[in-house]
């Protein structure tokens, strides 16, 4: 069975169609890539998919369930999580309670556990500081713990949104631009870094990217979309050489 | 931040230091009235009213007891209108100030849970101005000097059915303020005993505040009644009465003891001539310490005393006498306090400029009520006089 | 040991407040001040969960407090003062001060139940709109209650006294004080144990970015609801208080000027402070009855000096111009109230040592 | 029938004063986001304003100026010096507040507390008896069968409508105008016009304020009875107002105006009175439920 089964979703913004019969199947532990030009659609079937819209059209069924109805937070505790095209990180908290706000749906208490510190509470809160503090050991950035994310650099705030995706328990973890705004060097950086993590944690990506390096280094499969139509998916090396996807980047005048 | 704490540490260190000094031989009166907050001149008249009294007897050397003369000393702390700071306020006169008496809350919001502690405390507490029961009720260390709803509502119902001729009454009130509501609810009651089951045709209200009454009257003028019953503040009045008018209602208004005040003239315009009002004196043609009184407010401050004011010179007098009749000043307060107390219950005839009155068991006064027309010149002119 | 230093001084204080009264050390004005004080602490905490922690701005919280106060008095009223409402007492008075705190739940209970009417709205609508709700709630919650003849409608209720003297006539403590100490200690610890829980920060996560909280697996709306229930909730805690302290409630008492008040407690101390909510509330008390002496010394000492003219008196009238002057300059000279968004633990790490608040 | 359509008179009239003041308030959110808690008392003080200055009219020695050129005289000079009063506000409380860039509810805190001085500062000056406006206009009553007008409420109905459109005019026709709508949806961008964005907040309490002093002039003129509280429950009901038509917007707030005089009337009126308050604000918390943003908000878009 496939982790991720999209079949036949449309998405209509009042007149606009904005994505037209969108077929996907994702299978455990894939890192796939999804590439378009600008306004293509891209970020609205992450948004679909992690329950943020809900499909004009079409089914969406994650490990086996059918999405639609769905809240974005329950879609999160099925094990889906998502980073931003522009960084939507808590601020105002240090890194490490960004990463246990992750963990929020897997706390395993109710309220008056938290009000009375029940041992159930301890157990729990003392199982997911050890996580948060083994993630950010993970992703090499435990002295950032205590710092404020507004006080970081571009760079380690992406880095700080990935580890707390990653603090969610995702088996299925999509990313939206990760490369957007870095420089070359972080660049190389984030592409070790996806591979690592897609090894380490075991898990699936599916990356939005708009950068051909990142995306042709990591993954093995790819789609393209353009004006919310599919236009072609298949290995890398496939997709360099289709001549629709050079008329959708380039435009009709290039053939 | 430094501000802050330096601010806090200021005030904390005033706030202990201070109040506890003990003055020698004066009297002293504590007032916890309103002088700012919803009804700042409820506050003003009172004050006014208790200084014009005090610089009179301190200007004669003080007030005699006993063969001695004591000065007064009056303390005005402000209630914001809000029953906690009543209460604070209420304690802190008691507590720190010492005082021998407490003349005030004016509205019965402020005067029952000030009452209340009042009465815990062993201090006599006398409210010129409220009529809500619960304030003297059960409380043998409370009094008031206005006299109660059920009395007035009927003395209006039966002046309003002979007067007017009327068959079918309307009433106007505002819905939070429980002098108000109290006289509606009581008038409600008197109407409906004399003329039967219905005879009150529209029982409308409006809000703290409100300064357009134009749903209400269209309501109620759509219903054509006799006369319309205003039981309100003056400052209501002077808005009530000319939109009316406007609104083309022809027939009569009648109004309740709140209305006695110069200021509603000056307010309200021609609109409010030849309406009655129940209330506690004529102004128009008063005679005696009535006349004295109110042209010496007059004099000092330039317009005739409401009934606030009025009130207040009673019941700050009341309290003198019942000084005055112990025969001593004792220094320890809490036996002066109880002294001041027992003579206050004991008053068998006080001749005051709103009538003459005394106590009931409960320390509510017992009195006439007259009701006055407001005549072509604007002046409170004698109707009749009704005594319970 | 070191680490309990704070807790320890504060029960010394606590019960040497107790014992104070109980001689008689501290007069009645005092208390009372020191009891309103400890209402406007829990009122002004418990209202900076939703307008500090979630970022709402919730102008109406009053009316939650007036849930409280009359919910309390009519349940105490009932249980241990009967009347013509009630008939007789349902339980005999020794038993006032074992239920007392049961009061106090229920009626803070009661009060959430209402926060949920402004909860449900906070779903749609955010903000400058969600202010007009609360304050529409408000509204009619006094509405309500004013056109309750049988509870006093506009003349206020009574009757909860009898509750206080049943608590005397058991064992001659100051039972108000001790209740309020309690209160305070109990909400502000349940209060610190919920924004400090991983279920709490969600609250702040709501505040700082929804749309971030929603999709890492935060249940918002939930969050939302727990919020605004526990806020109203403790107002509620704190109208009981304030209804027993005082012996009397009336709707009016708690109309969008009380409001005001709360919202300035909260946003002085800093949005999001629980340290800088209470320090605001204790300030704001002070403030309010400090100026009482500090008025009257003023207007002395300038006419000794001979600055003012001889019948110019700086009276009482002064005292809420002065207030809101002050205000507005601690808030020039500190732009995000006393503490901002931190505790004072933050702002002063070394304080730590001395503290185990948990 | 005849009482549907008096009412209808009595919100028109009531809901023109709402919506002069939420007028204030929504120019002053549309550029600030500032809910300016102390509008209300502006419009207090602009009717204290007209007061003293008719009052100093009526008295200049003779011959004396007629009631009507005193009203011409007065309308004016009330404008004027109510808008001086709302940008000094801004100027010695707000300005420096933003300038330190502090949250902006702590420049709504501090509007509530300017708000509070205004009142008490008009109480403690000037003690609490109630002013009462000379008459400056003659009254007349019309009667329709049994509708009855007076010249006073055609006037204010009409005067409410001329600032809505000139209001309209200004921002939609005048540079400084569009400049206003452009600092609302981009404060950094308004430089490239070339206007200081001092200037257009200047410009707005102008506007928001002078408008509050006519509302406050027509007022004492319509309901002659002058507090220094007078402004404070009015001005919380016209915020309300204006949010309720969607804050930022002036047909918004101008539409809010008459929606709550209406829903405030007729609740009055063809319910118990007593319950006004209870079913009259229901019925706006069912208006914001169903349209979260007002009447004429713009549903807030979140793109991700």
């Amino acid at each position: 069975m496939s982790l991720l089964e999209i079949s036949g979703v449309s998405q209509r913004f009042g007149g606009l169609l904005a994505l037209i019969d969108f077929n996907f199947s994702l299978e455990e532990r894939e890192l796939v890539g999804l590439i378009g030009p600008n306004g293509a659609g891209k970020t609205t079937v992450f948004n679909l998919v992690s329950g943020f819209y809900s499909p004009s059209e079409g089914e969406i069924v994650f490990d086996g369930r059918d999405t639609r109805g769905l809240k974005p937070h329950q879609i999160t505790a099925l094990g889906l999580a998502r980073t931003f095209q522009n960084i939507r990180l808590w601020n105002d908290m240090s890194v490490l309670d960004n990463l246990r706000i992750a963990q929020y749906h897997r706390r395993g208490y109710r309220l008056h556990d938290a009000l009375l510190r029940t041992r159930r509470y301890r157990a729990a809160e003392k199982r997911i500081e050890v996580k948060c503090r083994d993630i950010l050991q993970m992703m090499d950035i435990t002295d950032l713990a205590e710092e404020f994310p507004k006080n970081l650099p571009y760079g380690l705030q992406r880095r700080v949104e990935l580890a707390r995706a990653l603090s969610t328990d995702p088996r299925l973890l999509l990313l939206d631009e990760p490369a957007a705004g870095l420089n070359s060097a972080d660049v190389d950086g984030l592409i070790r870094l996806v591979r690592w993590i897609h090894e380490e944690f075991q898990i699936c990506i599916w990356m939005i990217e708009h950068q051909m390096k990142v995306v042709m280094s990591l993954c093995r499969r790819l789609m393209v979309i353009d004006f919310g139509r599919t236009v072609a998916s298949g290995t890398p090396e496939e997709i360099r050489n289709n001549p629709d996807v050079i008329r959708a980047y380039l435009g009709d005048d290039s053939l | 931040m430094r501000a802050g704490k330096v601010f806090s540490v200021i005030a904390l260190a005033v706030f202990l230091v201070s109040g506890t000094a003990q003055a020698a031989q004066t009297i002293k009166i504590g007032f916890p009235i309103p002088l700012t907050g919803e009804i700042p001149k409820v506050g003003e008249s009172t004050k006014f009213s208790a200084e014009m009294l005090k610089e009179e007897i301190n200007a004669k050397g003080g007030l005699e007891v006993g063969g001695q003369k004591y000065l007064l000393e009056f303390i005005y702390e402000d209630n914001e209108a809000k029953p906690e700071s009543a209460v604070n306020v209420t304690l802190k006169l008691i507590d720190r100030d010492q005082v021998i008496a407490l003349v005030g809350p004016q509205s019965s919001r402020q005067a029952v849970p000030a009452g209340s502690v009042a009465d815990d405390n062993e201090t006599p507490l006398i409210s010129p101005w409220s009529t809500n029961p619960d304030t003297t009720k059960d409380r043998p260390w409370v009094f008031r000097a206005a006299f109660l709803d059920p009395f007035q509502a009927p003395v209006a119902a039966n002046f309003a059915s002979k007067q007017f001729k009327a068959k079918k009454a309307a009433v106007l009130f505002e819905i939070s303020n429980d002098y108000s509501k109290g006289l509606a609810d009581n008038f409600r009651d008197a109407w409906e005993k004399l003329h039967g089951k219905d005879a009150v045709v529209a029982f409308e209200s409006h809000g703290p505040k409100d300064q357009d009454f134009s749903a209400q009257l269209t309501k109620i003028i759509a219903i054509k009644p006799d006369f319309i019953f205003l039981p309100e503040n003056y400052s209501f009045a002077a808005l009530i009465v000319p939109q009316a008018r406007d609104l083309g209602y022809k027939n009569q208004f009648m109004g309740s003891d709140a209305w006695g005040s110069a200021e509603l003239m000056k307010l309200c315009g021609n609109a409010c001539k030849g309406q009655y009002f129940s209330t506690h004196y004529a102004a128009a043609g008063a005679t005696g310490a009535t006349k004295e009184f109110i042209d010496k407010y007059n004099k000092k401050y330039g317009y005739v005393p409401d009934d606030v004011a009025a009130l207040t010179w009673d019941a700050v007098n009341i309290v003198l006498q019942a000084v005055r009749q112990g025969g001593k000043v004792d220094t320890n307060v809490r036996a002066m306090r109880r002294l001041v107390r027992d003579n206050l219950a004991a008053i068998a005839k006080f001749d005051g400029i709103t009538g003459s009155m005394r106590f009931d068991s409960q320390g509510d006064p017992i009195k006439c009520a007259v009701v006055v027309k407001i005549d072509d010149q604007g002046e409170f002119t004698f109707v009749e006089s009704v005594c319970p | 040991m070191q680490r309990h230093t704070l807790n320890i001084l504060m029960l010394i204080g606590a019960v040497g407040l107790v014992t104070a009264a109980y001689a008689g050390l501290l007069d009645n004005y005092t208390l009372t001040v020191l009891m309103f004080m400890g209402i406007n602490i829990i009122f002004a905490s418990g209202l900076n969960l939703v307008n500090g922690y979630m970022g709402e701005f919730s102008c109406g919280h009053a009316g939650f407090m007036c849930v409280g106060a009359y919910t309390g008095s009519l349940l105490s009223a009932a249980l241990f003062a009967g009347g013509k409402l009630f008939g007789a007492p349902l339980l005999p008075p020794e038993l006032a001060p074992l239920f007392f705190p049961l009061i106090l739940l229920v009626s803070g209970l009661c009060a959430a139940v209402f926060g949920l009417i402004v909860a449900l709205p906070s779903f749609h609508t955010r903000g400058d709109y969600l202010a007009i709700i609360t304050i529409a709630a408000n509204y009619i919650i006094i509405s309500i209650i004013e056109n309750i003849d049988a509870i006093g409608g506009p003349r206020g209720f009574f009757g909860m006294k009898k509750t206080i003297n049943a608590m005397y006539d058991v064992a001659d403590l100051p039972w108000m004080l001790i209740w309020v100490i309690i209160s305070v200690v109990v909400c502000l610890t349940l209060l610190y144990r919920l924004v400090t829980s991983t279920g709490g920060k969600g609250i702040a996560a709501v505040c700082q970015n929804e749309i971030a909280a929603e999709i890492m697996g935060v249940d918002t709306n939930r969050v939302k609801i727990t919020a605004f229930m526990v806020s109203s909730g403790l107002a509620g805690v704190a109208g009981v208080l304030y209804a027993h302290v005082y012996g009397y409630v009336n709707a009016q008492a708690f109309n969008i000027l009380k409001s005001t008040e709360g919202l300035v407690m909260v946003y002085l101390g800093g949005m999001g402070s629980m340290s800088g909510a209470v320090l605001a509330a204790v300030a704001f008390t002070l403030l309010v009855e400090g100026l009482r002496f500090a008025i009257p010394a003023l207007n002395d000492v300038l006419h000794t000096l001979n600055i003012l003219p001889a019948d110019f008196e700086i009276s009482q009238i002064w005292k809420w111009v002065i207030i809101p002057l002050i205000l507005i300059l601690l808030m020039q000279f500190r732009p995000e109230g006393f503490l901002g968004n931190r505790e004072l633990t933050q702002l002063f790490p070394k304080l730590k040592r001395w503290i185990t608040f948990r | 029938m005849e009482q549907f359509i008096q009412q209808c008179v009595n919100a028109l009239q009531w809901g023109s004063f709402y919506a002069l003041i939420a007028l204030g308030y929504t120019l002053v959110y549309g550029v600030l986001l500032l809910i300016n808690f102390a509008h209300g008392d502006i419009f207090m003080v602009g009717a204290y304003i007209a007061f003293f200055v008719s009052t100093f009219l009526l008295s200049t020695p003779e011959p004396g100026l007629s009631q009507g050129m005193t009203l011409a005289l007065t309308i004016p000079a009330t404008v004027i010096l109510t808008s001086m009063v709302g940008v000094t506000l801004e100027r010695i409380a707000y300005r420096p507040l933003r300038r330190k860039g502090a949250h902006r509810l702590y420049v709504v805190i501090t509007a509530l507390m300017c708000g509070l001085i205004l009142e008490n500062g008009n109480l403690a000056l000037l003690g609490a008896g109630r002013k009462a406006l000379p008459e400056l206009l003659e009254k007349h009553v019309y009667t329709f069968g049994n509708i009855a007008v007076t010249n006073l409420k055609l006037w204010v109905i009409f005067t409410a409508l001329l600032v809505f459109v000139f209001l309209h005019l200004v921002v939609t026709r005048t540079r400084i105008g569009m400049a206003m709508r452009a600092v609302s949806w981009d404060k950094f961008a308004l430089p490239l016009m070339g206007i200081p964005l001092d200037m257009v907040i200047v410009f707005t309490f102008v506007l928001g304020s002078g408008i509050a002093g006519l509302g406050g002039l027509l007022f004492a003129v319509s309901y002659p009875v002058l507090d220094p509280y007078m402004g404070a429950m009015t001005g919380w009901k016209a915020f309300i107002a204006a949010v309720v038509g969607g804050i930022g917007d002036i047909r918004g707030a101008f539409a809010g105006g008459f929606l709550l005089a209406f829903v405030e009337i007729m609740v009055a009126a063809f319910l118990p009175s007593t319950f006004r308050d209870l079913f009259a604000f229901s019925i706006l918390m069912l208006i914001l439920w169903k349209r979260p943003t007002g009447i004429f908000g713009i549903p807030a878009t979140t793109k991700i």
